[in-house]
C-alpha cells in the first residue's frame, strides 16, 4: 500500500511548557525518541486525539532543533481543550508537514528582517527566529516587536528575556495593551508601537496576530513606506485534509493548506477578500 | 390568476405598504421554477409566474423574510397556509411583517411524475387546467393533469386558506374523502419483514443531502440535533443502515403533531424516497390514538405531542394494534 | 474453578429508569435479593420524559438487544405529567419501529413505582425472557459498534 | 473495432462477472431511476440515460474508512485498515461521467496521493456507452464532451442490433481481450451512421449554447464581487442535493466514530452549501448562504480552471439541474453572470 498521508504517526508530549493564562507549548516526540518529520519554518502539522478532533497547528519549534518539534497552542475550542489538559507521556497523533514555509532560504535570505507579532501570532515566527537565530551569519539585522494583551499573556516570555534579547545582533521591543504594575516596557497596541519605532524601510517582515492587528500593522507599515511586497503573513484557516484536496480552506483559487499559510500581501490582493 | 397577482403585487409595492413580494420565478423549461423575490414592478413583470407548475411551499421562507426590514408580502396556495400557521403558533414568524395573499390552487403540475410515464427531453410542459401539453426533444404529446399530478395533490386534504389577509380567487373547502393513508395502511398490513424489506430498500437510497429537512416548514430549528457535535447523533453521512434509519426516524419523529402533510419532503428527494409515509404514519397514529388533529389548521390547539389527558393508551397498544405479525 | 462456556444467546438490555419511582424499584428488588438478569444495564434518569427517541436508538446502536424504559406509574411523576409526555412520545415511537419493521417487542415501557421492588423484578425477567426468544438485535444494529 | 450482438449482451456480462465484480445501470423500481448495481443473472442494463447517482461513489464513495485507533491510558495505537481493493468492471459509464474521472484525477492524484482513491481507480476498468437520446438538462457538449464519443478505458456504443467496443488504454485492452471469444472484428460504418444521427439532436440541446467565456481565471475577482450572486442565492435551502448527486464534486469531511471499543476515522462527503463547512473554533469566513453558493459556482467555473489549465470542473450532466429543489442550478449561474459580463 502506499503511504498515506491521512494516516497520522504517533508521537508522545514528552514536556508540557505554561506559557500563558490560556497557551501551553507542548513538546512531541515521536515513539522512538527522534523527531516525527523535519520541517521549514512556517510549515504546520495536524494534530490530533482519535475521538476529540484533529486540527492544524503551526510548528513553532525551529527545524534547526534536531531532537523535538513544540506546538504553542491556545485554548479556544475542543481540541485544544482537551490538549490543555493533557499529562506528559499522553500520546497524541501528529501528520505532515504540510503547507509552504517562510522563503527562508530565498527570498529573505541576506536580508534585514523585522518580525511583527500580536499575541498567539508570535507561535509561527518564533520558528522562524530561532532559525534565522541559528544561522545567524545569513541573514542581516533582525528586529522583533511583539505585543500583546498583558504581561501574563506574552508567549515565550522567558525564551525572549533569555535568549533574544541576549542575543547580540536581535533587537526586541515588546509592548503591552494596558498598563500593568511590574512592566516598564512600552505600553500600546502594536500597530501604533510600529510607527512608534519607525523600523528601516529595508526591512522584509514577517506579520501574524488575530485579523485586526493585521490590517492595522499593514496600513501602518504602508503609511511608514513599506510596500506589500515586503510582507509577508501566515493564515492558518479552517483545514482539514491538509492536501488540498477537502475543499474548504480555500481564498479563491489558493488552497491555504498547500499553496499557504504564508503568503506575501501583494498575493493577498489578488484573492478574494473571504478570510 | 398570475396577473392578477402581478396587479396586486404592484399596487403594494408602490403603496409602501410591502417592500417586496416572495413568489416565484420563471425558469428555463416552465417547469424548473425557483422561489424567488421581487423588489420591483420591472422584476415582477419580467419573471413573476404563478400556475399549475408552482409546487414550491413559500412558507418556511418567511422565517428570514419576516426579519427583514419593512413588510414582505407572500402568495400562498391552501395547503401552504398550514404551513404558516403551524410557524406562526411556534413563534418563528413575525407575523406583522408579512402580508399574506392566498392564491387558489387546484393541484400542481409535477414534472418528476411526467417524467415516470417515460417522457424524457422535456422543454417545455404547459397546462391548462384540464390537459397538460409537454414539448420534448423527441416529439410532443398531451396527458391529462390528473396524471400528471403528484400523489401528494390527487390526495390533496384542503382547498381551503387558513390564514390570509387577502384572497385572490375563490375559497375552497377541506377535502374531507382524501385516501392519503391509503399507502400507510398498506404497509401496515405487511408482515414485519416485507415492511423492514420495504423500507430498507427506500432508506437505503438516502444520501444524506438535507434537503428533505432543509425544505420542511417544520424543521426551523436554528441547529439541527444531526449537525449538532455535542448530540451524539452528529452525522454527515450515513456510515452505517443505522445511521440512515435513525436519521429517518428522527427527521419524523421531531416534526411528529407538527407535520402539516405538505409533502414537500418527499418532492425534493433527489432519491424519490416516500418520505411523507413515515409523517403520515405519525400523522394516523395521532389521528387514531388522540383524536383527529390537523397540524396548522388551528392557532390555539395544543399540539398532540404537546398534550396529554389522563386517559391516554398505554405504549403496549402497540403490541396488540400494530401492524400485521 | 472451571468456568462453564455456553453459545446461549443472552440479550443486552438497556434499562432507563426514573430517578424517583423506577429507580427505587430497581434498589428494593436489589436489597430484597429479588433475581433478575446481570445484563440488564440500568440508566438513571432524572424523569422518564428525560428520554427522547434518540436515547432508546442509540442504546440500540451501540449494542443492546432490548430497551426498556420505566417510569412512575401516570398520576404520581415525581413533576406531576412528566410520564405523560413519555406515554404519548412512545407509543408513537413505538408504533414508528413496528411500521419500519423492527419488531416492537424489542422496546417495552413499564410504570414501576418505588414500593414495587418484586414487580421490577419480574417485568426485567418477562423482557429479558422475550427478548431472548427474539434473537440478536439485528435490525437496529450499527455494524461498527459489534465488530470487536 | 468490436462488436457483439445486443441479444448476447447477457453472456458479455456473465462472462466478465465469472471473474470480477460488475456494476451497470440497473432500472430501480422503488425510485424510479437508474442506478449503478451489481450484475447478477437476470439483471438487465437500463435504458435510461442516466444514473440518479453519479459513478464517482465508484473511486470516491459517500463514507469510507480511513483508520482505526485504539486508545488506552495515555497511549495510541494506529491501525491502518487499508486493504487492496478487488478488480471490477463499470458498464455503461456516459461521457460526462467518464470525464469526471479525469477531474478527479487532477485533484486525488496530485501529490500527495490519495491511496485510498487510487486503489479503487487502478482496479477499476471503465467501459463508457455512447448517448443516443440527451435529455433537455444535458450540456457536455459546453465543456468539450462528445456524448458520442466517450473516454473511458473501453468506449462503448449500442446502434442498432449491436454493441460496438473500442479499447482506449491498456486496461481496457486487456479487458476486451479476456472476452474476446465472445467479439467479433468489426468496422465503424454503424458507429459513424449513429454518431451523425445523435449529433443533430445534440444541435437542438436548450442548454447547448451556454457560454462559458466570462469565466476565466483572470475575470475572478471580478465573478466574486457580482451583485448576482445574492439574488440567484436567495432562495437556496443549504442542503446537499447539488453537491451530492454532482460527479465532479469532492469535498469531503474527515470525522471520528467511536464505536466503544475504538475509533473509526472516516471521510464523508461533505458540501459547500452546508454551514458548517467552513465553521471553526474562532469563526466562519462564510457566514450567510450567498457565501457559500458562490463558492460552489466560482470552485466549478474559476477556480478549479486556475489551477488545472482551464478546465472546467463540470461536465453538463445536468444531475443538479434535474435534482435542485428549488431549481436553482449551474446553467441559470453561468446564464446570469454572463448577462452581466
Amino acid at each position: 500500500m502506499d503511504l498515506e498521508t491521512l494516516i497520522p504517526k504517533v508521537g508522545v508530549v514528552t514536556d508540557i511548557r505554561i506559557d500563558t493564562p490560556d497557551v501551553k507549548t507542548f513538546r512531541v516526540v515521536g515513539l522512538d525518541g527522534n523527531k516525527l518529520f523535519e520541517h521549514m519554518p512556517g510549515q504546520c502539522a495536524m494534530l490530533s486525539i482519535p475521538g476529540v478532533g484533529e486540527a492544524m497547528f503551526s510548528i513553532t519549534s525551529s527545524p534547526t532543533n534536531k531532537e523535538f518539534m513544540e506546538f504553542s497552542i491556545k485554548k479556544c475550542g475542543c481540541l485544544t481543550s482537551w490538549l490543555h489538559m493533557m499529562e506528559p507521556g499522553q500520546q497524541i497523533t501528529v501528520r505532515g508537514p504540510y503547507g509552504n514555509a517562510f522563503p527562508v532560504e530565498t527570498a529573505l535570505k541576506g536580508k534585514d528582517l523585522l518580525f511583527i507579532a500580536g499575541g498567539i501570532g508570535l507561535a509561527p515566527l518564533r520558528s522562524v527566529i530561532n532559525y534565522v537565530r541559528d544561522k545567524r551569519d545569513q541573514y542581516g539585522d533582525i528586529q522583533v516587536i511583539y505585543g500583546s494583551r498583558s504581561k501574563a499573556d506574552l508567549v515565550d516570555y522567558q525564551e525572549i528575556i533569555n535568549e533574544w534579547m541576549a542575543d547580540p545582533g536581535v533587537e526586541v521591543n515588546l509592548t503591552i495593551d494596558r498598563e500593568e504594575e511590574g512592566w516598564d516596557g512600552h505600553v500600546g497596541f502594536v500597530p501604533n508601537f510600529v510607527k512608534e519605532l519607525s523600523p528601516d524601510l529595508n526591512k522584509t517582515v514577517l506579520l501574524c496576530g488575530p485579523p485586526i492587528m493585521i490590517k492595522f500593522t499593514l496600513a501602518g507599515l504602508k503609511e511608514l513606506g513599506f510596500t506589500e511586497t515586503q510582507v509577508y503573513t501566515t493564515m492558518e484557516l479552517r483545514m482539514k485534509c491538509g492536501v488540498g484536496k477537502c475543499g474548504r480552506c480555500n481564498i479563491g483559487d489558493k488552497y491555504v493548506c498547500k499553496d499557504g499559510p504564508v503568503f506575501r500581501f501583494d498575493e493577498l490582493d489578488e484573492l478574494p477578500n473571504e478570510y | 390568476m398570475q396577473s392578477e397577482m402581478i396587479k396586486r403585487a404592484k399596487e403594494l409595492l408602490a403603496s409602501g405598504e410591502v417592500a417586496r413580494v416572495v413568489g416565484w420565478k420563471a425558469g428555463e423549461f416552465d417547469y424548473d421554477i425557483t422561489p424567488g423575490v421581487f423588489t420591483t414592478a420591472e422584476e415582477l413583470d419580467s419573471a413573476f409566474l404563478y400556475n399549475d407548475l408552482c409546487e414550491a411551499n413559500l412558507s418556511k421562507y418567511m422565517i428570514a423574510q419576516s426579519r427583514k426590514e419593512g413588510k414582505t408580502l407572500v402568495f400562498l396556495k391552501p395547503c401552504d397556509t398550514y404551513s404558516f400557521s403551524q410557524l406562526l403558533k411556534e413563534h418563528r414568524i413575525l407575523r406583522e411583517n408579512v402580508y399574506v395573499i392566498g392564491v387558489p390552487c387546484d393541484g400542481k403540475v409535477d414534472v418528476d411524475t411526467v417524467k415516470a410515464t417515460g417522457l424524457t427531453g422535456i422543454c417545455s410542459m404547459t397546462s391548462d387546467g384540464e390537459t397538460v401539453t409537454v414539448k420534448t426533444l423527441y416529439g410532443d404529446s398531451t396527458m391529462s393533469k390528473a396524471d400528471a399530478m403528484s400523489e401528494r395533490c390527487i390526495n390533496c386534504k384542503s382547498k381551503k386558506h387558513v390564514v390570509y389577509d387577502e384572497l385572490l380567487g375563490e375559497e375552497g373547502d377541506v377535502v374531507a374523502d382524501n385516501h392519503r393513508f391509503d399507502m400507510v395502511e398498506k404497509i401496515e398490513a405487511m408482515t414485519p419483514d416485507e415492511r423492514f424489506e420495504f423500507w430498507r430498500n427506500e432508506l437505503s437510497r438516502c444520501i444524506r443531502c438535507n434537503a428533505c429537512r432543509n425544505v420542511c416548514p417544520a424543521c426551523s430549528c436554528e441547529k439541527c440535533v444531526f449537525d449538532n457535535e455535542q448530540s451524539g447523533a452528529f452525522n454527515k453521512g450515513a456510515s452505517d443502515s443505522f445511521e440512515e434509519n435513525m436519521f429517518h426516524i428522527i427527521r419524523a419523529f421531531h416534526v411528529a403533531g407538527r407535520c402539516t402533510d405538505c409533502g414537500e419532503c418527499s418532492r425534493v428527494c433527489p432519491q424519490n424516497i416516500p418520505l411523507h409515509l413515515l409523517n403520515r404514519k405519525f400523522i394516523k397514529d395521532i389521528n387514531e390514538l388522540y383524536g383527529e388533529y390537523q397540524a396548522g389548521e388551528n392557532a390555539d390547539e395544543r399540539a398532540p405531542l404537546n398534550t396529554f389527558t389522563t386517559e391516554d393508551v398505554e405504549p403496549s397498544i402497540v403490541y396488540e394494534r400494530g401492524g400485521k405479525q | 474453578m472451571q468456568v462453564k462456556e455456553t453459545n446461549e444467546f443472552k440479550p443486552k438490555i438497556v434499562a432507563f429508569c426514573c430517578n424517583w419511582c423506577s429507580y427505587a424499584g430497581a434498589d428494593l428488588a436489589g436489597t430484597n435479593r429479588l433475581q433478575y438478569p446481570a445484563d440488564v444495564k440500568i440508566i438513571r434518569v432524572p424523569c422518564s420524559c428525560r428520554v427522547n427517541p434518540m436515547f432508546i436508538l442509540r442504546a440500540f446502536q451501540r449494542g443492546a438487544d432490548g430497551v426498556i424504559l420505566c417510569g412512575c406509574h401516570p398520576g404520581d411523576c415525581h413533576y406531576t405529567t412528566g410520564n405523560y409526555y413519555t406515554r404519548r412520545r412512545m407509543t408513537l415511537l413505538f408504533s414508528m419501529l413496528d411500521y419500519l419493521g423492527i419488531e416492537k417487542e424489542r422496546t417495552r415501557v413499564e410504570w414501576v413505582s418505588a414500593a414495587e421492588g418484586a414487580k421490577f423484578a419480574a417485568t426485567m425477567n418477562d423482557f429479558v425472557a422475550t427478548v431472548t426468544k427474539l434473537g440478536e438485535n439485528k435490525r437496529l444494529e450499527d455494524l461498527r459498534c459489534k465488530a470487536k | 473495432m468490436f462488436t457483439l450482438p445486443v441479444s448476447k449482451l447477457n453472456d458479455l456480462f456473465a462472462a466478465v462477472a465469472s471473474t470480477r465484480k460488475l456494476y451497470l445501470p440497473v432500472d430501480d423500481e422503488a425510485s424510479g431511476h437508474a442506478e449503478y448495481k451489481v450484475w447478477h443473472e437476470g439483471v438487465t442494463l437500463s435504458n435510461a440515460l442516466n444514473t440518479a447517482r453519479s459513478a464517482k461513489d465508484f473511486f470516491f464513495p459517500q463514507t469510507e474508512n480511513l483508520v482505526d485507533f485504539k486508545m488506552e491510558g495515555k497511549t495510541i495505537e494506529v491501525i491502518d485498515t487499508r486493504t487492496e481493493s478487488e478488480d471490477f468492471v463499470v458498464f455503461g459509464v456516459r461521457a460526462c461521467d467518464a470525464r469526471s474521472f479525469d477531474i478527479l484525477d487532477r485533484v486525488f492524484l496530485a501529490e500527495p496521493v490519495d491511496s485510498y482513491y487510487k486503489n479503487r481507480r487502478e482496479h477499476g476498468v471503465i467501459v463508457t456507452l455512447a448517448c443516443t437520446r440527451p435529455e433537455e438538462t444535458c450540456f457536455c457538449t459546453v465543456f468539450g464532451i462528445d456524448p458520442t464519443n466517450p473516454a473511458g478505458d473501453v468506449s462503448g456504443w449500442i446502434a442498432g442490433e449491436n454493441l460496438y467496443l473500442s479499447a482506449n488504454t491498456e486496461k481496457g485492452e486487456a479487458f476486451l481481450s479476456s472476452v474476446s471469444k465472445l467479439l467479433a472484428e468489426s468496422d465503424d460504418e454503424a458507429v459513424k451512421a449513429q454518431q451523425a444521427e445523435v449529433k443533430e439532436i445534440l444541435k437542438k440541446l436548450p442548454l447547448g449554447s451556454l457560454d462559458l467565456t466570462p469565466f476565466k481565471p483572470e475575470n475572478l475577482l471580478k465573478l466574486f464581487d457580482s451583485k448576482r450572486w445574492k439574488d440567484l442565492s436567495e432562495a437556496c435551502l443549504g442542503c446537499g442535493s447539488c453537491t451530492f448527486v454532482c460527479p465532479t464534486c469532492q469535498c469531503y469531511d474527515i470525522r471520528d466514530f467511536d464505536t466503544g471499543h475504538g475509533i473509526k476515522r472516516y471521510r464523508c462527503w461533505d458540501s459547500c452549501m452546508y454551514s458548517d463547512f467552513t465553521r471553526m473554533a474562532h469563526g466562519n469566513p462564510r457566514l450567510t448562504q450567498v457565501e457559500r453558493f458562490r463558492q460552489r459556482f466560482m470552485h466549478k467555473l474559476v477556480y478549479y480552471p486556475s489551477n488545472n489549465e482551464g478546465i472546467y470542473s463540470c461536465v453538463g450532466c445536468g444531475r443538479c439541474l434535474a435534482k435542485c429543489p428549488i431549481s436553482m442550478n449551474i446553467a441559470k449561474v453561468i446564464k446570469a453572470l454572463g448577462e452581466e459580463a
